[in-house]
């Protein structure tokens, strides 16, 4: 530090390419996903990711599907993968039933509240009343044990704490240091973050940090508890991005044909391997396409 | 295995979507003052608690799904909650850790809107799969939110598609808890507070629960259809009473209210359900 | 529902008076508070409240201090009870001293994760690995025990859910439902008033609804979380009320030295019973005071 | 018993807090990249984070107690991290829940500032009273986040007071721990990346820990006082090297930015820190 020049040192930079990003993601093998960013799930592909173990949100559809389709997933916590009224994940329901992948079969407390515990450093959570009557136990006898409370000697079921090496969020916008704004969310992705080893942020928009400070309480994810951010713009496609872009419902229509028809090699070559990067794959969608789904959102 | 027809009204003043939703907004007169929630694929349900809140329910509060508002007064009915645009005009966020605890209290969370790949004549759901465990026939989407229906007061259930494969005997696995089938009523074990399904909604008609045994009961046919459809169409016994009414249709006021202040764009005009 | 009139049923106020949410406190014995929200304490007092355990939050002043020196309560969740830099809580210090109160042992663990297990619904929490050494399992036994984890066998502490029968909170704004507002706050309120039987938020300002839904994000507290809204203007004076007054120094001072001058009678005598309302009370420090703390926020 | 006197540095070009403040920022060097915190009566602890972020640690990310920020950007330094106003400018709010979770989780949480009522030569911390538990001469405040000391990395110690009282050969009890009386470092069952105390602030000086045994030694005497003036108002013994130097005035640039950023209004040149 030097008085004459006035000079202070800057904050260090966590932006990455998202091709090292990608790189990052195949080095681990038990992967959560805050939401659903779609170009970190591309490059993931690009990259080579296999054998992994998927901790999804409570709701996933493409994100989740997409790398099944690919083959990577070994492993999947079910809580709900779907497409709503679009209908049935299409290589997720062939790989259940055929059996190529396993199937912990989750649901909102498992994913929630077992993250929320990990996210606390909790080894546990008890848990009362909620299971009895339901297949769960039967189905899920790893994540659901029985504890009793220390305090009044009932004994209730306990899940696990759910941690993950790796977490994938989608932000519309975030600045270099990692500060991240995720809207339209129901906040997972800040227990996500915490019970996670390494978090890659992808955003929509990279923004100063001057304009994350206009609105604090939005900050969806504080700098500290990400490692590093992806400049990805449109990188939710063909997924919905928050205030940003709707989901691109004829894509989706397509893909989720053309996995049904057993076409799903032909899909990931033309949109994910095909594309040399995330720049290719977004002149394959074209500008008109993209920018009209900015509308109405 | 036939294809699945649309469920059509017999008018074209509204749809069998638009009536589904009337119908279901009515019966949450029952909710006034209560707390309550949708999920997945949750299109008409949506619908129908905003209807309500402004005609039978002012004192309802709801959460709306994924995109985490509580009461949003949309105008332009998406067709999903997760979809952000859901949330405009909330007046509160709720992030997803409140829904559990809401859902592990129990008591605080009045009602909640479940659907499943299949339901059986006890209000027994099932988002799991059909077939043996290790080889399973259909795989579902999984058991998601409908846990809750073991915790919250009470749930409503509903289909977008009314056929012999959804409603069934006895679903192949339990993933929200109903009546016991040995017709003793609510399952044991669960939360006191928690009665278990009230009614079940499909595009042909609307079911309740006999106070005894707690098995499936028609409770109105919907315009269009005649109690034969619906056991035609049902892969269970359901208990039909001497008197079955036709389901109301929107009255003027609640059409109004439904189209100008909650779904200005017709999804729900041109929400298809179906049968068959 | 008349077709014909298109008038539609309105939503119910859960509007009260102070004095009615004095009586309703007065009532029960196991307070929370979400913050400070001295209103309510006054009029607490004045309806004769007595008796009380009181889970502050994990830094309190003069809302517990003031309890206490008014010998309304038995028993209390020590976390942090002080005003920093201006000094000890010289009540709390009396009592606590001469034990004509018991004291829990707590500390931000037990409060805050206590709280949010009872607001989750779950009968305990387990807790590893940062009691030892500490005297706190000694002096707290009854609030940390032991429990096996059932995943792995490890034995680690637990502490109880801690719920309330009545929760008290200071909002800058709240509608007339209970939807509201608390601005410089640590996002205590939320789960306190969900592990409580009953919720009375005082508000500073009540605002329309459609002013709520500018801001959703802001909203501490959903409607469905409160039972009870008290119209409290400058209602957490003399502390701050964050953007919208300052803490009235001198006036905390006053009571600090009172207090320690054995002259705490005197002090309740003239602020809290003395005045016959709380309009009395704001009359007795004057507008002058009372608009200039507005300053600087 | 002698009322406490005011520290003053022998000069009036800083005061003894602002001192403090800028000698403490020096010493967050070490924390460059970590997130530490701040709590209760942190008036200088605040003033000193936010200046090392400006300085010799750019990459500190840290929440400011009560008010719920973080790496807040005040330029007018409140006197409690628990005022509103200490959140001017943060990039995010930090609920309390999120503190604990990082606290829980340990090696998250890279530092944080702790003081107590009374300190021993081990760095054990007490908030909770002086004398016996049945009949407490001084009751303490409690022991609200100190605990945490058990948990995150390391700690600073801070003192607004040196005495007698204040440095005690063994604390009373302890809320936050620092090392083993028999000399063997660590406590045992914590978690292991928690290494304890790295120093402690008074108004008279700034001490460590020795290498080997962890009790307190003199690092650096602030000026306007000398090594006897710091043993003769502790009430344990402090190991003394040969050599102890005085503590660096604040430089230009050090000073100008703690009065043109941080705090324009001059919290630190009227806030008074005592000895005695």
């Amino acid at each position: 530090m030097t008085d004459q020049t006035f000079t202070l040192p800057q904050r260090r930079s966590k932006e990455i390419s998202l091709e090292e990003a990608g790189a990052l993601i195949a080095q681990r093998k038990r992967l959560a996903f805050g939401n659903e960013p779609m170009a970190l799930v591309r490059a993931a592909l690009r990259a080579g990711a296999e054998g992994l173990t998927v901790i999804p949100p409570v709701t996933t559809s493409l994100s989740t599907d997409l790398l099944i389709a690919a083959g990577a997933v070994e492993s999947l916590y079910v809580c709900y993968i779907g497409f709503e009224t679009l209908g049935m994940a299409p290589a997720f329901r062939r790989a259940a039933e055929s059996r190529t992948i396993e199937v912990v079969e989750a649901d909102e407390i498992t994913v929630i509240l077992g993250t929320r515990t990990a996210a606390g450093g909790m080894p546990f959570a008890p848990v009362a009343n909620i299971y009895e009557a339901t297949d769960l136990p039967r189905l899920n006898p790893d994540n659901l044990r029985r504890v009793v409370d220390p305090f009044t000697g009932t004994e209730t079921y306990a899940i696990p704490a759910l941690r993950s090496e790796i977490c994938l969020i989608h932000a519309q916008e975030a600045d270099i240091y990692g500060n991240a704004i995720c809207l339209g969310s129901n906040n997972q992705e800040a227990d996500k973050a915490l019970a996670s080893d390494f978090v890659i942020v992808q955003a929509d928009r990279i923004v100063s940090t001057d304009r994350i400070r206009e609105q604090p309480y939005r900050t969806s994810l504080p700098s500290n508890l990400v490692d590093a951010v992806v400049h990805a713009p449109f990188g939710n496609h063909p997924l919905v991005s928050g205030r940003h872009y709707q989901m691109d419902v004829p894509h989706v229509r397509t893909y989720l044909s053309m996995v049904k028809e057993g076409r799903a090699q032909e899909y990931l070559d033309t949109y994910v391997y095909g594309p040399k990067d995330e720049w290719a794959y977004l002149e394959l969608i074209g500008m008109h396409d993209l920018l009209t789904l900015q509308r109405g959102v | 295995m036939a294809a699945p027809r649309i469920a059509h009204p017999g008018t074209d003043d509204y749809s069998m979507a638009e009536l589904m939703a009337v119908e279901m907004s009515r019966n949450l007169a029952f909710d006034n003052g209560l707390t309550g929630g949708v999920g997945t694929s949750a299109t008409i349900p949506m619908a129908a608690v905003r209807l309500a809140t402004l005609t039978v329910a002012p004192d309802l509060t709801w959460f709306c799904g994924a995109s985490a508002g509580i009461n949003p007064t949309f105008s332009e009915l998406p067709l999903s909650a997760h979809d952000p645009t859901a949330f405009v005009g909330a007046e509160a966020h709720v992030p997803m850790m409140r829904t559990v605890d809401l859902g592990m209290q129990g008591a605080r969370w009045g009602f909640g809107f479940n659907g499943g790949i299949q339901v059986d004549r006890f209000g027994n759901c099932n988002m799991i799969g059909i077939g043996p465990y290790d080889s399973l026939r259909m795989r579902g989407p999984g058991t998601v939110g409908v846990i809750w229906a073991a915790s919250m007061c009470h749930c409503y259930l509903y289909f977008n598609h009314h056929s012999t494969r959804t409603l069934v005997e006895k679903v192949d696995y339990i993933s929200s808890p109903g009546y016991n089938y040995d017709g003793s009523g609510r399952w044991a074990g669960l939360k006191p507070t928690s009665t278990g399904p009230r009614l079940v909604y499909t595009p042909l008609c609307v079911m309740d629960f006999t106070e005894d045994t707690c098995e499936l009961r028609l409770r109105s046919v919907h315009p269009g259809y005649t109690v034969e459809d619906v056991l035609e169409n049902s892969g269970c016994s359901i208990v039909v009473p001497d008197e079955v009414p036709t389901t109301a249709p929107p009255t003027q006021l609640e059409l109004m209210l439904l189209r100008t202040q909650i779904d200005r764009t017709g999804t729900l005009r041109d929400f298809q359900v179906t049968y068959g």
